[in-house]
């Protein structure tokens, strides 16, 4: 079977799972993190497959970018978040940040 | 099996399998190396998809910037020495059937559906350009804005990792 | 499919690979070139640059093995490939293995694009700037991880230091690129060299590409770490930052690695400012491919040789800096000026309508392209 | 023409807005910038007016788009004729004068800037809410106005009173707020989706604009609706209570907001809207107004505090104006807004001027300020004959327009003979206690002589923009000449102009010139018995007041207290709630637990015994226990997702997308 746009989209439900995966099982908030990044590849993956196969312009490769740079500061500002937390408690599990919950 | 297919298996294969040992490697460092070579295969998949510079984009922004950025903050928070990785395997059962039961509903979705694809086989343009002028045209204010949002970001995260 | 005909095709229908023009041709020459040429050339750089520090700081140098000590080099290099290869017991023993392999691997993959004469680049990319910017950025990783697999705390604050240098200086050498990529109106490496024929090198387009190459040349140093920016490695802080426990064969890859970027900035300089292989009122496009190429090829290697000899000669000339003056050079001296060139080079060309200097002397004059 | 316009408009906001964030850097702190933006507006809105003098008519109009959803769209207009161009130049004028003034009056304030900024964001405000012509846009700015009411009134936000005070001021207003904005949403939905000016007139004008409810018309309905968005901005009874309290912002904010512009809004929006009010919704308009005049009146003869006496006083004669309003003599309101504006604005100035001098706001603790103070006291001794009607000053035009309004619309309607008595009897008590506060602060001698000894004239500043206005307060401006019949014609030929420039809906009756003249004799009466009195009880007999409230201590309480209407909103609104839960609850305890109750025991005790094992062990044990039991377990249950922790909500919220997939896709 050639390779189609069901391929790439199999490929990028597979990274969407893995990343939720991650994003929900890691204690680690670094690891949340590589998690979202991981689903935010396959947002991209799926913009770019749907760009090519169905419509055909930039569109989809413009959102891609999009992503990329809402990816960057998620990852900046999510990092300095972590770091205070972790000056401030010695730790970066998520169960340890628990105090607003009620 | 025609090459383009030989060269999509190779790179899903690259983006797929770092993607795994990432969700379920117990060490960060580790998870973080493959999604390293996860976004290359990622970047690879563009270039395959004629996406040339959002490629290249993805290997300078993923790779050079937000995973070293990841890296930086696995060292500076964690023991090197002892580096002692909680064991986290109980809490992935359920994530991972969910994840399975996700993933066949959308293998089924995107297998059954009737996708109207329209690929023709025309020669792949370099989209560089016309990225270029489309951003500064039709997507001007989502461009100002992303402009606008890295901004805060830097301004925020100087602020939050700033010591008192 | 036999594998011929399944490489074919896969040539030509890999968007990235369809820009490649001769290209067997063009990686056999490549690849002479990397074997024959600038991988020696790590070893002659080090005899050339002990020599010279020598010559600077008033001693003789090298000047025991063969005459005058000149194979000084090839006896270091049996020496390093002879050595005993270590793992540190405490060390990640993959992740050791692993970070030279993604330093020469990305190291390496800059020659890719770096055109040495017309026609004769590995692969003529449309984006090749912002590939180089992008495959460059990678070298970081392989610091970071070579310094956190040794398992050591000057191992680790050096690839610490050494990322975090990177990061920074990345940001002016690439915004300076993009000033460069403006004048040329293309990110393709061969088509910038192009703009610049014969005497319109982009370094005297305008003033503002004047500043913008001299803080790339800064950007650059301090992005393959060498003195006066090499503060990952300070011997007298960091004993030798990320590679001290490396030795043998592994050494000697930082070692090959750390020469070899340097042959790429200046490469890059010579490139993007410095007019590639063009040479002033010289022009060649008329002439014969085997009289062309040998001359294209001598120009682009003098301009790059020239550019590593002042490398040197900062080396040995000037002090280390602090980690706290590093930065500060970096976000707020080079950052804002490059910043700065941009914007100005922007509007020069909207206000002359693109023509650098040498174009509106040559028109003053009355003569020119 | 458009050019012209948005400079005039957006010079205050962009002043605003560099004060507000570069203030503290610029030079002088950027005072000068705002009075200079202030004078580029005022010098336009002052072309405007040429213009109308030389064509004796303007009319200007621009629309652009604004929004536009299907099957609707809101556009954004401007609308200029010779009603708008005179309320620029009131607004322009009272502007920069208090912009010059308050250069001096705040001069080291910590937040000097700031100050400015506000001041030139609410000159911006109110300069778009005359602009504008539509209901929409209207309502914007009546908030925006009220925004910087707000910001001014608790400028000094530290202290408490302050801060309450621009509170009440913006919770008072904001219930005439409500109605004003249901009756905006009545308008546009009866109309089908109209807002703009001339839409709606056209409309009614073609008597579409029909439906009852209640047996009120809707067109009446809609009328007092938004006659309570003016009720509350311009201070009517019974939303009146904020304006006193709002005296706690800046002099100068004072005489700007709640003196000239802001309050007589609700005047503006009601002359602009005069179409709509139908005569019933007119009537109503009239018996607030007239009430409001006579009510504030009186209040402000006994207070001791200069500006709350100029407060009430305000009211008073924003009273007046929509009582002038309510009887058809629109142009005389809209006039009596004009001159008001001036003039009361000037004696604002004046008592900032005092108070600046004697740090102090009680009149008791002034007096003999006359020669310390000799430019402020004649400007508002001019000002003040104006007030009070005197003939040669332009608030005797607009009043005696007003009176003879009132007066013929009585004679046409003699069951509403309590208009005219209101109205009458508030022009003498108005000359009373004005004249009162000129005697008490100037005239008598000096009682605290440590406040007086270091009194002096304020600077040029200051005492300029007090000059200008009391100028304005000469009746030569508005009626064109002297005598009304040109002797002096400051407007070439076109006398009586300010009667035409308004001309709108309906030139006035003839009943209106008939009344013209008893009414002028009466107020004329009136007022100089009011001055007479105020000179024989403070200046001849000083001994007179106090005697006079010892005898009247009823009257004399209710007045110093308001007729405690602020404790009266807190006794009927507040405490009768509360009261009203206390009494149910004691009721419910005596009569029916106790009487009735109690009284059915013998018959229930043995009712109840038998029912009682019924009702233990079914009901209670089984069914309301049960319950319970079961509402506590779902509950803990349940309270087992809220954990807190967003991985297990994106668990959650996946395996949601899943079902809702699988329902979608494959049921």
């Amino acid at each position: 079977m050639a390779v189609g746009l069901s391929h790439f989209l199999m490929v990028s439900g597979l990274l969407f799972v893995l990343g939720i995966i991650s994003m929900i099982s890691r204690r680690n908030m670094i690891g949340v993190l590589l998690g979202i990044e991981l689903i935010m590849n396959a947002a991209g993956l799926n913009f770019i497959a749907f760009s090519r196969y169905i419509a055909q312009d930039l569109s989809g490769h413009i959102f891609t970018l999009f992503i990329l740079i809402i990816a960057a500061s998620e990852a900046v500002v999510a990092l300095a978040i972590v770091l205070r937390i972790y000056q401030n408690r010695a730790t970066i599990s998520v169960e340890a940040v628990g105090e607003m919950k009620c | 099996m025609k090459a383009y297919d030989v060269i999509f298996y190779l790179f899903a294969l690259l983006t797929v399998l770092p993607a795994i040992f990432s969700a379920f490697h117990p060490n960060i460092l580790y998870a973080a190396l493959s999604l390293f070579i996860s976004f290359f295969g990622v970047a690879g998949l563009y270039a395959l998809l004629a996406a040339d510079f959002v490629a290249a984009a993805q290997v300078l922004i993923y790779v050079g910037g937000i995973l070293i950025l990841l890296l930086f903050a696995v060292m500076l928070s964690k023991n090197i020495y002892g580096a002692t990785f909680q064991e986290e395997k109980k809490k992935k059962i359920w994530p991972s059937l969910l994840g399975m039961l996700f993933l066949g509903v959308i293998t089924k979705i995107a297998w059954t559906t009737h996708w109207s694809e329209a690929l023709v086989d025309n020669l792949v343009q370099p989209t560089t350009a016309r990225i270029g002028h489309q951003l500064l045209t039709d997507y001007l204010l989502p461009f100002e804005l992303s402009s606008l949002l890295l901004l805060s970001a830097f301004i925020g995260a100087i602020t939050l990792a700033r010591s008192k | 499919m036999p594998l011929p005909e399944l490489l074919k095709e896969l040539f030509s229908t890999w968007p990235l690979f369809q820009h490649m023009p001769l290209w067997f041709l063009s990686l056999g020459c490549i690849l002479g070139l990397l074997f024959l040429f600038v991988f020696p050339f790590a070893g002659v750089a080090v005899y050339v640059e002990r020599k010279i520090a020598g010559d600077i700081q008033a001693r003789i140098g090298p000047n025991v093995v063969g005459p005058y000590g000149t194979l000084q080099w090839i006896a270091d290099a049996i020496k390093l490939l002879f050595k005993e290869d270590i793992i540190p017991k405490e060390a990640d023993k993959k992740l050791f293995i692993l970070a030279p392999a993604v330093i020469f691997m990305s190291g390496s993959a800059a020659f890719a694009v770096i055109p040495f004469a017309e026609h004769l680049v590995l692969t003529n990319l449309n984006i090749g700037v912002f590939y180089l910017i992008a495959i460059t950025s990678i070298v970081t990783m392989g610091i970071i991880v070579a310094g956190w697999a040794s398992n050591n705390k000057w191992s680790l604050l050096g690839g610490l230091r050494s990322a975090a240098q990177i990061i920074s200086f990345e940001i002016p050498v690439a915004l300076c690129l993009m000033t460069a990529c403006l004048v040329a109106g293309s990110l393709n490496l061969s088509e910038i060299i192009d703009a610049q024929a014969t005497f319109r090198w982009g370094i005297l387009h305008n003033p503002f590409m004047l500043i913008a190459a001299f803080i790339y040349y800064i950007g650059a140093l301090a992005e393959v770490n060498r003195t006066p920016f090499d503060i990952p490695e300070a011997e007298s802080e960091l004993v030798s930052g990320y590679n001290t426990e490396y030795s043998g064969m592994r050494f000697a890859i930082f070692f090959l690695v750390e020469y070899a970027e340097c042959f790429v900035i200046s490469a890059i300089a010579t490139t993007l400012f410095l007019g590639g292989w063009h040479f002033p009122f010289l022009d060649l496009s008329t002439a014969s491919l085997a009289l062309k190429m040998p001359l294209q090829i001598i120009f682009f290697m003098t301009k790059c040789i020239i550019l590593i000899l002042i490398m040197m000669w900062i080396r040995w000339t000037l002090p280390r800096y602090r980690v706290d003056q590093l930065m500060k050079l970096c976000w707020e001296v080079l950052v804002p000026f490059s910043f700065a060139c941009f914007l100005g080079t922007a509007a020069w060309m909207v206000i002359f309508g693109g023509k650098g200097i040498p174009e509106l002397i040559a028109g003053l004059l009355g003569f020119g392209s | 023409m458009l050019e012209k316009v948005l400079w005039l408009w957006l010079t205050p906001l962009a002043t605003a807005i560099i004060l507000l964030f570069l203030g503290k850097r610029l030079p002088r702190r950027g005072d000068w910038l705002a009075v200079m933006g202030l004078g580029l507006s005022l010098t336009l809105s002052l072309s405007f007016l040429l213009e109308l003098f030389q064509t004796h008519t303007f009319e200007w109009r621009e629309q652009m788009a604004w929004l536009s959803l299907s099957g609707l769209s809101i556009s954004f207009g401007w609308l200029i004729d010779p009603i708008t161009i005179l309320m620029l130049c009131v607004v322009t004028t009272v502007s920069f004068l208090v912009h010059l003034y308050s250069t001096e009056y705040l001069k080291g304030d910590p937040n000097y800037a700031r100050y400015f900024a506000y001041l030139s964001f609410f000159t911006f405000s109110m300069l778009g809410l005359v602009l504008v012509d539509n209901l929409l846009w209207l309502y914007i700015f009546w908030e925006l106005v009220g925004l910087a009411s707000y910001l001014l009134i608790g400028f000094w936000f530290e202290k408490k009173s302050a801060s309450d005070a621009a509170k009440k001021a913006f919770l008072t207003t904001r219930i005439g707020d409500m109605g004003f904005f249901i009756g905006i949403m009545l308008i546009f939905y009866k109309t089908g989706g109209l807002l703009t000016y001339d839409d709606i007139f056209k409309f009614v004008a073609q008597g579409q604009f029909t439906g009852e409810f209640l047996g009120i018309p809707i067109l009446t309905l809609a009328g007092i609706l938004l006659f309570l968005g003016a009720m509350g901005k311009s201070a009517q009874f019974p939303l009146h209570v904020w304006l006193p309290d709002a005296m706690e912002g800046p002099t100068p904010v004072s005489a700007l907001i709640h003196a000239a512009t802001m309050v007589a809004a609700g005047v503006y929006m009601v002359t602009r809207l005069y179409v709509l009010f139908t005569p019933e919704a007119q009537l109503f308009i009239a018996y607030i107004g007239a009430f409001t005049a006579f009510f504030a009146a009186t209040m402000a003869l006994t207070h001791t505090d200069i500006k709350k006496v100029l407060a009430y006083s305000t009211i008073s004669q924003l009273g007046y104006m929509m009582m002038g309003l309510g009887v058809g003599a629109y142009v005389a309101g809209f006039l009596h807004l004009v001159t008001h504006a001036a003039f009361k604005a000037c004696l604002f100035l004046c008592s900032g001027s005092v108070i600046h001098a004697t740090h102090t706001q009680d009149m008791r603790e002034m007096g003999g300020l006359k020669s310390k103070m000799p430019i402020t006291f004649w400007t508002m001794l001019i000002a003040t004959l104006s007030i009070s009607g005197i003939p040669f000053f332009s608030g005797f035009v607009s009043k005696d327009l007003l009176l003879a309004g009132c007066l013929s619309f009585v004679m046409e309607h003699p069951e509403h003979l309590l208009l005219a008595l209101f109205a009458f009897i508030t022009a003498g008590m108005t000359a009373f206690y004005m004249f009162r506060l000129l005697c008490m602060t100037f005239l008598m001698p000096a009682k605290n002589l440590k406040v007086i000894d270091h009194a002096h004239e304020s600077p040029w500043a200051m005492t300029l923009p007090l000059c200008l206005l009391s100028g304005l307060s000469f009746a030569i401006f508005f009626t064109g000449s002297l005598d009304g019949a040109g002797l002096l014609q400051v407007f070439g030929s076109w006398h009586d102009w300010f009667n035409e420039v308004i001309l709108n809906p309906a030139p006035l009756d003839e009943a209106h010139g008939n009344a013209h003249g008893p009414a002028m004799a009466l107020s004329l009466i009136l007022a100089t018995g009011g001055i007479l009195l105020s000179y024989l009880f403070y200046l001849k007999k000083p001994e007179l007041p106090q005697r006079l409230a010892q005898n009247t201590q009823a009257i004399y309480q209710t007045l110093i207290h308001l007729y405690w209407i602020d404790e009266l909103y807190q006794k009927i609104i507040i405490q009768p709630l509360l009261k009203l839960n206390t009494f149910l609850a004691d009721r419910d305890n005596r009569w029916i637990d106790q009487k009735l109750v109690d009284g059915w025991k013998p018959l229930t005790t043995q009712t109840s015994k038998g029912s009682g094992h019924f009702d233990n062990i079914v009901i209670d044990e089984t069914l309301v226990d049960g319950s319970a039991v079961v509402v506590s377990t779902s509950a803990i249950q349940l309270r087992k997702i809220q954990t807190g922790k967003v991985q297990q909500y994106v668990l959650m919220a996946i395996g949601a997308f899943c079902i809702l997939l699988i329902a979608v896709y494959f049921l």
